[in-house]
């Protein structure tokens, strides 16, 4: 079987898996097949990506030709979110199984079927070269992602899911839009063929409105700035495990999706001229930026900072991508990877400190310094790489940024950048001071360490952590090379 | 004239997006909300299908003595994205169930005054 | 010194942080925990010499120890200023340890696996910042300094430590996340190195007017050097325990901001590219300000301690004009006053903190007559002053030798009025305190059952100040050491770009 | 259009759900017009069958009248207005309706009407590209279906503990 | 609504021909419009109809929600199995081809099975939602009940 042949199972993989899944009873099996297929996926998408560096794998479904049949379309920045999403669901999962069991006691085959099918979905819309197809893959995550949010003990999980779902939807169904128009005027759904045919009759207004449908129908999943409602009270109130997997992956597929219709499918030196499209995404990428991380430094809710946070995460991202250059992309993509790494590490932590204590306020982590020394110096590592201390991955997705901004003489975007990294140093200092500088109220329950099954996996997190700020080989070359894919289309430098 | 009866066509097709966007986003009950849902969907359907329209052409189905067929694919497309449509109602109408016995209410605004109430 | 095992550079600077984490881990074993500390830092001191032994042999030593991005590597590489710095640091901690495990125990705080773990860490950070090759070994260590010192300053908890603690981790992340990292990628967005280089490596890659931009960056970048008006971590870090005030905010943290300045000064702006540079001038006055206007705080001060703060920040500016006048002599005043001003002040903190252990007392102006109670305390805060201050007999006359002359040769009339003036000021509000002691009477009703404190404190206070008597005999030696290399480094016309 | 707009307006959600099921069988009517019978046959069964039965028995659990809303929501106008003009923006420049010309009828699209009997020998060319020139996409379609399934299953099929569980999680909350 | 003679006549005529039209639109989907999903739904359709007038209850006997459940990933997995087949024979995922000598039968076969995977997957969903939104008001009430009284 050649790497080609291999490359579509690492959605099909957990896609069957989740079937076996959703039948099996008990609480350790249906765990252990996830376990499995998360990690047979993360293994072909490791194996797939040098070879997609190297050239452009395409793996025609039935058979048919594209762009008759539906084809899977993998380059280097394809491959490198797939590897992305499954070395996250990968790594979080050991972790995964002593929360779950925790908190969605009941039914476990259901849960962690919806969860396959959420990390297939995910995984299915990043290689798919057809647009009709990320629209369905993108359904299947997101209706899985709201079963999997409405898990969560809160009755304000419901809520959060019913507008997750209404938000995600019209998103959805604005890629729709999008979708149809370009079909319209192309006659095609394959996005590699929609390239070659967009030149033609991209002087119209309906291919310009298509590209405004699919940038706001994605902001919406990204959570960009003014499309980000959904994201906190989702991130907030969805189990822990629920929360590490999406903070570390959902976002990220959709700025990929994003970056694939701007860069691919539209070539960057049309999308950004006949929009604003820098500008605009400039500004929100900034204003992204610096609400999330004010809003952050405020959250009473530990896990609704981080969310907040994240939407700080995701401007940085769209800041990258608005430079339209390949420093500027390298950014965003490293940000991305990185971005996944820390968050997961810190929701981990928080995961575990839930775990304990039940709560995720503030008030509930004095004193925990003390008395789970290891959870909590894990957020703090977790979180000096949300700041950007130097020598971890967090210091080199903002290098690159920053280096990016340089490259265009934007002198304001790097004071920008720097003054959000310091709100950064705020939040996350109000969780140390906290749990280190405060002594335990009488009436707050004393607690010990959590249990290894869950420390364990944070601190791999945490230590990929420090380990991509030192060694930089896979994540810069991956990110280059992706960079480097997507603008290959276009005529810039 | 052609022209025109092409673009009232389309025109519908949005006129009945907007309608079906703006129950969405400014009715405060739920199950409101996403039949707005369905309409905008329903909505995005026909503007599908108006592309695969052939003018004097018929059903993709092969027969004798037919030469125009409409295109098929934009079916096919629809047909999926019909199953997406009633998938997200479904989710939805159980969350809405859920809400409902959580909070006594299915009203958003309601809801959120309550939630306030809870100091969060 | 050459019988002693020759390390790398990075094996040096590791030392600490294993110590750190064996101190860690033995937590709350006291036995155990001392005994480390003592090894770790009798180790470290060994490993340093064994370097210095090296370095003065001759050889060069260099390693490269890891690339994180292209271009962008760990490595680490003697060079004389780092050398001095990690030799006094060193030295200086090997007394410090005694005196910490004495003050602390004598004080009863807990928490001492975390203190002494971070008091190491602390060590090995500025050490890595003392050998760094490059800007970016140099900013990593910085940070990790600037970290690792939160926990110690904090380490009461209390409200007031708290805030002061605070206030010290927001400055120092503030000026360098915002002012010298910046600074750091334009320098490698423009040149395509962070290598430090003989002759510094902006000189002809940027222009006159970026450089100027550049220099204000780096100069309040550099935090810990506590220009005004970024020097207020420096007061506020005094809720710190004495033992972290000595060590860290009289040696390792200030000295690694001078040390800093200094390195950039000479090896990435280039003495002779930084005379042209238009704000030089600028932050050369500012530096004066900052000179004069701190002692004319400091004599304010009635707190023993925040009188010695002050004093810091404005001995500190001494070094910054020093590495600003641009002219060799003045540098190796700077580089010299880097070394003093160490024994000086860590002689001058380990007496107050000797005094509060003994008496209790704070305030100045409760010191009346105590001199007679701890007359060894006293006389080394005497010796201590006089190095401050720059009198001989101690070593402290030298550094400021220098620097004076180096204002002259540079032509800066009003910088060595200034030098003149200050030192003055120095006389003013550092012997008040001895004059007290010694000369007036003990106050009346005065409880009389206290005298030295424990002798783990006042042995490493007597050693300090013997040191300060030594160094000015020793002063050539520092001199050579640092004139060697300069003098290669600042002849004109060897100025070139590798 | 005026169905849509009744539903929009209708205070009373049973009147509502007539009305949607009456909506979704003239929209299955519309698709037959345009060639599409399948299409048709599954809108019709699809809105006026199961989306109308579960809205009823949702009701059925819920408020049957819709609380009135204070005011009008302008930014939602605003947003609509905004999309509204955009997609007539769209509009402009599409080729003409029905057009035997149009880009979807040359590309692609021709190779499905022309192929798939040779190909298969499958008369209905919905069929075959739904099933086996894109039957990945109905893959996908039957794991939504399923997904949705899964996530009704996992939301419904525990039976509800009412009332006191929720007052225990206000206070735990609160704490 | 079992008591109404009406009704019950005219169900039992009209559920056997509403499923016999729905197997009709499955197994005639290559040829006239239909296919998996609509004859799941028709099929479905009938079986609510049954629920509706002989009463929930009966209609669980008749097709329970565990068989329901196991059903509706069993469908999926059988279009996913003839996928898995195709690659299997050397093929490409739902690859047909390579599953019958003949290129037409093998076609066809494909078509067939996968819709009809489809098409029990559907028809298990829809029965599925319905079991859970209608017995879900009587549980609701029930719990009120129970809740009142202590």
């Amino acid at each position: 079987m050649t790497i080609t042949e291999l490359m579509p199972f690492s959605v099909l993989v957990p896609l069957i898996a989740s079937l076996v899944c959703a039948l099996l009873p008990g609480r350790f099996w249906p765990w252990a097949v996830t376990l499995a297929a998360a990690i047979a996926s993360a293994i072909i998408a490791a194996l797939t990506l040098p070879a997609a560096a190297q050239t452009t794998l395409s793996y025609a479904f039935g058979n048919w030709p594209p762009p008759i049949g539906i084809e899977y379309r993998v380059d280097a920045a394809n491959a490198f979110v797939a590897l992305l999403v499954a070395g996250m669901a990968a790594i979080t999962l050991p972790w995964a199984k002593k929360s779950v069991d925790k908190e969605v006691p009941e039914r476990q085959g259901t849960f962690y079927a919806l969860f396959l099918l959420a990390l297939a979905g995910l995984l299915g819309i990043t290689l798919s070269g057809d647009a009709f197809n990320i629209f369905v893959f993108l359904e299947i995550s997101s209706l899985a992602t709201y079963g999997l949010i409405a898990y969560g003990s809160d009755r304000r999980a419901l809520l959060a899911s019913f507008r997750y779902l209404i938000m995600g939807t019209v998103g959805a169904t604005f890629l729709l839009i999008g979708i149809g128009f370009l079909y319209v005027m192309t006659g095609t759904l394959n996005l590699h063929d929609l390239s070659e045919r967009l030149p033609e009759v991209r002087d119209t207004s309906t291919v310009r409105a298509a590209l405004a449908f699919i940038i706001v129908g994605m902001g919406l999943k990204l959570a960009m700035l003014p499309l980000h409602l959904w994201l906190p009270n989702a991130y907030t109130y969805a189990p822990s495990f629920v929360t590490v997997f999406l903070a570390g992956t959902a976002t990220k597929v959709a700025l990929y999706v994003m970056l694939r219709f701007v860069f691919t499918v539209f070539a960057p030196d049309w999308s950004f001229v006949v929009l604003p499209l820098s500008t605009v995404l400039m500004i929100l990428g900034v204003a992204g930026m610096f609400a999330g991380s004010w809003v952050a430094m405020f959250q009473p809710n530990i896990k609704r900072m981080l969310a907040y946070s994240s939407v700080a995460q995701v401007g940085y991202m769209v800041l990258g991508v608005s430079l339209v250059s390949v420093v500027g992309l390298t950014a965003a993509f490293l940000h991305l990877f990185n971005h996944a790494l820390m968050k997961a590490a810190l929701f981990m932590a928080v995961g575990t400190v839930i775990y304990q204590v039940g709560s995720a306020r503030i008030e509930q982590f004095r004193g925990l310094g003390r008395t789970m020394p290891w959870t909590l110096t894990a957020f703090a590592l977790a979180g000096l790489s949300i700041i950007g201390v130097p020598l971890t991955a967090g210091f080199i997705s903002k290098w690159y940024l920053i280096q990016a901004a340089l490259d265009q003489g934007q002198w304001v975007l790097v004071a920008l950048i720097l003054i959000t990294s310091l709100m950064a140093i705020i939040y996350i200092w109000r969780v140390i001071e906290a749990a280190w500088f405060k002594q335990r109220e009488p009436d707050q329950q004393a607690v010990g360490e959590a249990p290894l099954t869950l420390l364990i996996p944070t601190w791999v997190l945490v230590a990929l952590n420090f380990y991509f700020g030192i060694d930089t080989r896979l994540t810069v070359g991956g990110a280059t090379a992706a960079a480097e894919a997507l603008l290959s289309g276009g005529l810039l430098p | 004239m052609m022209t025109a009866l092409s673009f009232f066509n389309y025109w519908v097709v949005v006129i009945l997006m907007m309608i079906g966007f703006y129950c969405v986003i400014a009715r405060g009950n739920m199950v409101k909300k996403i039949m707005g849902l369905n309409l905008f969907q329903t909505s995005v359907f026909i503007l599908f299908i108006s592309a695969g329209k052939i003018v004097g052409g018929s059903t993709p189905i092969l027969r004798e003595g037919v030469e125009v067929y409409s295109n098929p694919l934009p079916h096919v497309l629809i047909l999926t994205a019909i199953v997406v449509g009633i998938a997200t109602t479904a989710v939805g109408l159980a969350l809405a169930v859920r809400i409902n016995e959580a909070y006594g209410s299915i009203e958003d605004d309601y809801i959120a005054e309550e939630e306030d109430g809870d100091g969060q | 010194m050459s019988m002693l095992p020759q390390l790398a550079p990075f094996t040096v600077v590791l030392i600490p942080f294993v110590g750190a984490a064996l101190i860690a881990l033995a937590g709350a074993h006291r036995g155990l925990r001392e005994g480390l500390s003592w090894v770790s830092s009798i180790l470290f001191f060994l490993a340093v010499m064994g370097l210095l032994g090296a370095f003065l042999a001759g050889e060069t030593i260099s390693q490269s120890v890891w690339e994180i991005m292209p271009g962008l590597t760990i490595a680490f590489r003697l060079e004389p200023v780092g050398m001095l710095f990690a030799a006094m640091s060193s030295t200086l901690w090997v007394l410090a340890t005694p005196y910490a495990i004495g003050y602390m125990n004598a004080k009863g705080y807990a928490n001492l696996g975390r203190f002494f773990a971070c008091y190491a860490i602390a060590l090995g950070a500025a050490a890595g910042i003392a050998l760094a090759d490059n800007l970016f070994t140099l900013f990593v260590f910085y940070e990790i300094l600037s970290v690792s010192t939160y926990p110690l300053v904090a380490h009461t908890g209390d409200g007031k430590a708290k805030q002061g603690a605070r206030t010290y981790l927001a400055l120092l992340l503030a000026t360098s996340i915002g002012l010298m990292l910046p600074a750091m990628i334009w320098v490698w967005t423009a040149t395509g190195t962070l290598d430090f280089a003989d002759g510094g490596i902006l000189a002809g890659q940027v222009s006159p007017t970026a450089g100027a931009v550049l220099l204000v960056l780096f100069m309040y970048g550099t935090g810990k050097a506590a220009l005004m008006p970024f020097h207020r971590w420096l007061p506020a870090a005094m809720v710190a325990p004495t033992p972290v005030s000595a060590l860290l905010h009289a040696v390792a943290v200030v000295k690694a901001g001078v040390f800093v300045v200094l390195k950039i000064a000479l090896y990435v702006f280039g003495l002779d590219y930084l005379r042209e540079l238009v704000t030089s001038d600028v932050m050369l006055y500012i530096a004066a300000f900052t000179m004069l206007a701190a002692s004319l705080v400091a004599i304010r001060q009635d707190n023993l301690k925040a009188r010695l703060a002050y004093s810091t920040v404005s001995q500190l500016a001494y070094i910054v004009v020093g590495a600003l006048l641009a002219v060799q002599l003045a540098a190796i005043g700077g580089g010299m006053h880097m070394l003093m001003h160490g024994f000086g002040k860590i002689t001058l903190f380990f007496c107050a903190g000797a005094i509060y252990v003994a008496s209790g007392k704070t305030q100045i102006s409760e010191l009346d007559g105590l001199g007679r109670r701890m007359p060894l305390t006293f006389a080394a805060f005497f010796i201590g002053a006089l190095c401050v201050i720059g009198l001989p007999p101690t070593g402290g006359i030298w550094s400021k030798w220098h620097l004076v002359a180096g204002a002259h040769d540079a032509g800066h009339t009003m910088i060595m009025a200034a030098f003149m003036l200050s030192t003055l000021l120095n006389i003013g509000y550092l012997l008040p305190p001895v004059v007290r002691a010694f000369l007036k009477p003990l106050p009346e009703g005065e409880k009389s059952g206290f005298a030295e404190a424990p002798w783990m404190c006042v042995i490493p206070l007597l050693l300090t100040a013997l040191g300060t008597l030594v160094l000015f005999f020793m002063a050539q030696s520092a001199f050579d050491l640092l004139g060697g290399l300069f003098g290669l480094a600042t002849n004109p016309g060897s100025v070139a770009n590798p | 259009m005026i169905v849509a707009i009744a539903i929009v307006r209708a205070k009373d959600l049973f009147a509502a759900a007539m009305l949607f099921a009456i909506y979704s069988l003239l929209s299955a009517a519309l698709f037959a017009v345009l060639d599409a019978g399948d299409v048709a046959l599954t809108e019709a069964a699809v809105g006026a069958g199961i989306s109308t039965i579960l809205v009823l028995a949702v009701l059925a659990m819920a408020r049957r009248q819709e609380r009135p809303k204070k005011g009008h929501n302008l930014l939602a106008l605003a947003v609509v207005v905004v999309t509204g003009a955009a997609l007539i923006y769209a509009t402009l420049d599409m080729p003409e309706f029905g057009a035997p010309d149009n880009p979807p009828q040359v590309h692609v699209g021709p190779y499905y009407v022309e192929q798939s009997y040779p190909d298969m020998g499958v008369p209905n060319m919905v069929a075959a590209v739904l099933a086996s020139y894109r039957s990945i996409d109905t893959l996908g379609e039957g794991f939504v279906i399923l997904v949705a399934g899964l996530a009704v299953y996992a939301l419904l099929a525990t039976p509800p503990r009412r009332r006191k569980k929720r007052r225990d999680h206000g206070q735990e909350e609160s704490s | 609504m079992i008591d109404n003679d009406i009704l019950r006549i005219v169900a039992r005529f009209l559920i056997p021909l509403i499923m016999l039209f729905g197997l009709y639109i499955q197994f005639h989907g290559e040829y006239s419009p239909g296919g998996g999903f609509q004859a799941g739904v028709v099929f479905a359709a009938g079986w609510i109809l049954f629920a509706l007038i002989y009463g929930l209850d009966a209609a669980l006997r008749v097709v329970p929600e565990r068989a329901m459940y196991i059903l509706m990933v069993a469908g999926v997995m059988l279009y996913c199995a003839v996928g898995v087949a195709g690659v299997m024979l050397g093929g490409h995922f739902l690859d047909f081809y390579p599953l019958l000598p003949g290129e037409h039968a093998a076609q066809q076969f494909g078509i067939i099975t996968v819709e009809f995977g489809i098409g029990v997957t559907v028809a298990t969903v829809v029965m599925l939602f319905f079991t859970l939104f209608a017995r879900r008001k009587s549980q609701w009430e029930a719990a009120e009940v129970e809740d009142d009284q202590p």
